[in-house]
């Protein structure tokens, strides 16, 4: 009798993969003690173990592959999620304060900063923009682009985006502090911001989905997605989709979209591949990848400082630091920076005013970028 | 210099120039709707503008626009309370269709 | 470096696509504002700007393709929300006077009269067919109906059939008064039900679809998705599945049909086809649409009259007009006529009965059409 | 006339011959079950038969009817409170299955 | 003009269909007035009686082969409903008392047993295994085997593991009370578990998933499901991803699940193939599932003796009942069988714990099952 | 006898072999496991080691074991009410992230 079915799971398991199973629970350990964005990595890490146990997105007939199929080559995963996501942002703060979108523009440096760094390492052209792209710090943006330019990248630069997210409030402080005078810390700023009504909140995402999906038509369905769950959340007369949107839709998208993305982390595409060696573009990519998010937080420092030197010290440089998106984290940890300084400083609407407009700069930039990229490929 | 290099800077100029171009038009649409589309109806905006004061009183009045922003995103998490799943699901069938029948007068309050 | 990708957006934006943007919004604001059937003229306005902006269901890649394809072409949106509507219908009020059913029968005379008018204004059949669907009053039979006969039309169908549903209380109530005397309009009924047992509400769902299926076998799904949701209700012991169908189900299907449905609007096929000029039919469809309301009205009520004749005065013409379905609005539009002009004349239960009988037939009206239709193809 | 117009006129005649036939089969069969399965244990149906009563007796007895047909409804939207899903997922797994070996003996109350 | 379409309701209908049609709404009566596994007979009746009428999992362009394409033949509702069921399982009174591990693998002779008896009945080895595969008394496991050895075999096997399952507190008592004596009934069992700390249970799935994986790699989709969802549920840290697989993934699945088993009983499948003439393999089904029920308590009861013998009566044979899994039934029935021997007996942790082993143990032996005879064929 | 009967008594033989030598190995990694991963922080769990008492006692504490079971079942189903859906949303978008900046100091506290 033929048992090499019983004997499969242990000749096809290398140390390489013994190793990947290390690096899944180490995942899910950051997942489960220290909440580095459970959702997400905690999925991927146990996709990640599964991977290497024969269920990659890669093997024939593993039910990870049926949903990797139906919802990562689809594109549809990233998109639920933003429609969830764009159901639970309020841009009020934007939309009373318009010129903090350019600290958004100013947030997405770290994304072209690193795809020249990542091309002068040698990478070529679409995993260097795929590697820059960490740089929107925005999990479904990286995930979409990476996607269509290198999908054989998705778990590194996955892992990267999503854990170096939970990072922010250990990076960027102390670059704020470096970067920023004592005095500039404590710059107050005027809060007059004009009344919002209820005809713009809900014109809003109908016009940013209009002009975004002409100027960088690649971003369109991503800029789409979220604006439409902003539609539902603002339209107050659906609130049952509204609902669903930021519950069952989202929750079911995330769970999948981590195995998914896990599923892809077999050992010889992330580790070791046996013809080719040790995959150190892995590594490369987390390096790159925190790169992209200092670049991001130093740009946006930077331009805060010029709008504050412009303004006449009328704007506080820290909100340069929530130009990044890291919807809301970025927000409210300048605020928070201005509160140490002086307990009387508050910022938070500007922060979160930045804040938004980074959410909306990088779904700009991704699709810019892979549309540029699509064109010279 | 590598072709993938020069390639790259092209892509950054071009890329930045075209995110802030997309940003100022964004700027300058929000500039325009929040101008165009006034408030009709005086519902209490928890960004409503604040009083010009002066030191401490500015501080106390941006001290309350952060109460109320995070109060928005409270009230925001605490709605779906009053109205559970089901009593939502009828005022799709009955309620929603019923209240039209009965506001079809009172409808531009929508407006 | 090829830039085509760039400028795509702006190359192929036509005037016509700028046209469609406008109708997506003003889809939109008889949501928002006029709370037109807004779970679904929402998603479809916004599907249709998407559609505009390159994201249509004929862009080949377009994420609403995938949606299209995944729910529409498999006929499973409209079956997953009639599922939901199932657990939300209580057929109590027509089981306990089954004789109600006839008013269901006689309110579906606008489909085929609306069918004889497109055909004399020379549609070709299966597009003449589905455009009397929108007489059934119940959007998803009419998009199950038009998806198998002519999905080139689905868009201004179902825009046609969900914007009227919400007219209803403006369409129907002049045509009450212009057809019944105010005498004819004071009857009152007597109301003696049977007693319903559980058995029977919980048989009656599974009876039901049997008969259907084999009378009207291209009925045969509907009828069988709408009796199993008012099985899972029925049942009692299965309430966990009974609230999926409310509520998960429901919305999730809802809002991706809409979606899809509007992803069908391209200027070119709701406006102008630069080959074969503007697109009148699209006017066309929704002025029959609307005589399609007023003809299963006006049939009702003379159904009414008649039974009102027949049973020497014992029957109140008024719950003719609920036999049209688009359930529970017109039943509840009966009643509150009849309690307009006599403040002690309650009917609400009779109306419902009719009212839920107009659901059932109109499903079956549906498939018969689709059956005969299909049969001479 | 066209032959489009003429099939329509068939399918007009055979379709709403159809949708009555359907239906006046289905009246029967209502008839007859509402007839066959009678209500064994008599739990009070918001339907339950009204007495016979004139003038504004009847309007009395219909008022009656009406609220309780408006009650079936705010129930059925109503009843999701008393069980969370949680407690219903158990139930699933623990409390319906539990419930079934402790009330083998009482099971034909649910007949 | 032909009207074949409108006849072919009738044309196909048989008198095995109309038998077909009782049958299914016995299953919902058992679903509705009895209770047995209602979420899942009642579905399954439904289906059945909708294969009936021209909607079967087999008919081109039904929407329940839609279905059954998308879930059954993909493996993913038996998956999905692990993760539900996982997330309802709490595995610390089987770490607090690892011994009791062996009393679930003795308590899947069962499936062996049946196997033995189906070949030696004349069945093919595909189908004896898929009949076996009952005695995993595990609905999910069942399917999912059933699914890769014998599809045709869904209807009836799927029938037998849920009706039998709900019938537990029936079957079993009688041979517990028929295989041990009252002296063993009484024994006492001391209670001292080893404290379990949060790491224990977060690992526990993960190193089940990989120790499984590895030993049997045909189980390890349904391992891997159902320690996921166990991960989610003991990870804490992951609410809404849990709430999810136990609430919307599960329901869902179940649903369609159901649906879609029913979908493939086809008269000509379950009862009467034209051609073959009455399929008693149906029957036969049936019976040897019932069959696998027995042996499974037996084996578990011997085993049990077994260790009160070796443990000097130490152990009460009652618990070797709840190495059958039937997760949480089993369990309960045995320490209550104890409670009514004597009040002040209370097994119920150690019940619970072989109770949740015998769930493992299924997933196991089901697997093993799957390996070998794919092997072989 | 067929083949394949003696194919299945190989399946039985095998297969059972299997199942055993899988679940013994699972006994000796929970074992160890619960050796090697002590309880840190002493969380009053529901299945703390109970004391050794005598006769009634034993039962008495058995008893308490079964109660605190039970409990463990009702508190899962019972955990969801607290904190309803929408709250749980912000809590992944705001409360989560938050309570990482505000408690990356004690943070430990989750190993
Ligand atoms: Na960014
Ligand atoms: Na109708
Ligand atoms: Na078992």
């Amino acid at each position: 009798m033929d048992l090499t079915d019983l004997l499969a799971g242990f000749a096809d398991f290398t140390w390489a993969n013994a190793l990947m199973l290390v690096i899944g629970g180490a995942l899910i350990y950051l997942a489960v003690a220290k909440e580095y964005e459970p959702v997400l990595l905690l999925p991927i890490g146990f996709g990640c173990i599964l991977a290497n146990l024969g269920m990659s997105a890669y093997d024939e007939g593993s039910f990870l592959r049926v949903i990797y199929e139906a919802g990562i080559e689809t594109e549809l995963f990233p998109l639920l999620i933003f429609i969830g996501v764009g159901a639970m942002i309020d841009f009020r703060p934007l939309l009373a304060q318009p010129r903090m979108a350019l600290l958004g523009a100013a947030g997405q440096f770290g994304i072209f900063g690193t795809l020249l760094l990542a091309s002068a390492l040698g990478f070529p052209l679409n995993e260097a923009a795929s590697i820059g792209v960490i740089g929107a710090i925005d999990g479904p943006t990286a995930i979409f682009v990476t996607t269509k330019l290198a999908p054989h990248l998705l778990g590194p630069i996955a892992v990267a985006a999503y854990s170096y997210m939970s990072l922010i409030p250990i990076i960027q402080p102390p670059i704020m502090r470096l970067m920023t005078t004592r005095r500039e810390r404590l710059i107050r700023m005027d809060y007059a911001p004009r009344p919002v009504s209820r005809l713009t909140v809900v014109a809003f995402p109908i016009v940013v989905t209009v002009i975004v999906s002409l100027i960088a038509p690649s971003a369109a369905p991503l800029i789409a997605a979220l604006m439409l769950g902003n539609l539902l959340r603002e339209a107050l007369v659906v609130d049952r989709l509204s609902k669903a949107a930021q519950n069952e839709i989202i929750n079911i998208a995330t769970l999948f979209l981590g195995l998914a993305i896990g599923a892809t982390m077999t050992a010889e595409r992330f580790l070791y591949d046996p013809t080719t060696g040790i995959q150190w573009q892995t590594l490369m990519v987390l390096g790159l990848g925190l790169l992209a998010f200092i670049v991001d937080t130093v740009a946006g420092l930077l331009f805060g400082k010029l709008m504050a030197f412009a303004t006449g010290g009328k704007v506080n440089p820290l909100i340069g630091a929530c130009g990044i998106s890291a919807f809301p984290m970025a927000g409210r940890l300048s605020a928070k920076m201005a509160l140490e300084e002086d307990p009387d400083n508050f910022i938070l609407m500007h922060a979160m005013g930045a804040n938004t407009a980074g959410q909306l700069a990088s779904v700009i930039a991704g699709g810019v970028l892979l549309a540029i990229v699509s064109g010279m490929l | 210099m590598s072709d993938t290099f020069i390639q790259s800077l092209q892509i950054t100029a071009l890329g930045m120039g075209l995110v802030f171009a997309a940003i100022i038009l964004l700027w300058g649409l929000m500039a325009a709707m929040t101008a165009l589309f006034r408030e009709r109806e005086s519902t209490p905006s928890p960004l409503a503008p604040l009083p010009k004061g002066e030191g401490e009183g500015k501080a106390r009045a941006a001290a309350i626009a952060v109460a109320a922003a995070l109060a928005v995103q409270r009230q925001s998490s605490a709605r779906p309370l009053p109205e559970p799943p089901m009593a939502i699901v009828s005022a799709w069938q009955l309620g929603m269709r019923t209240r039209q029948m009965s506001q079809k007068g009172s409808m531009d309050k929508h407006r």
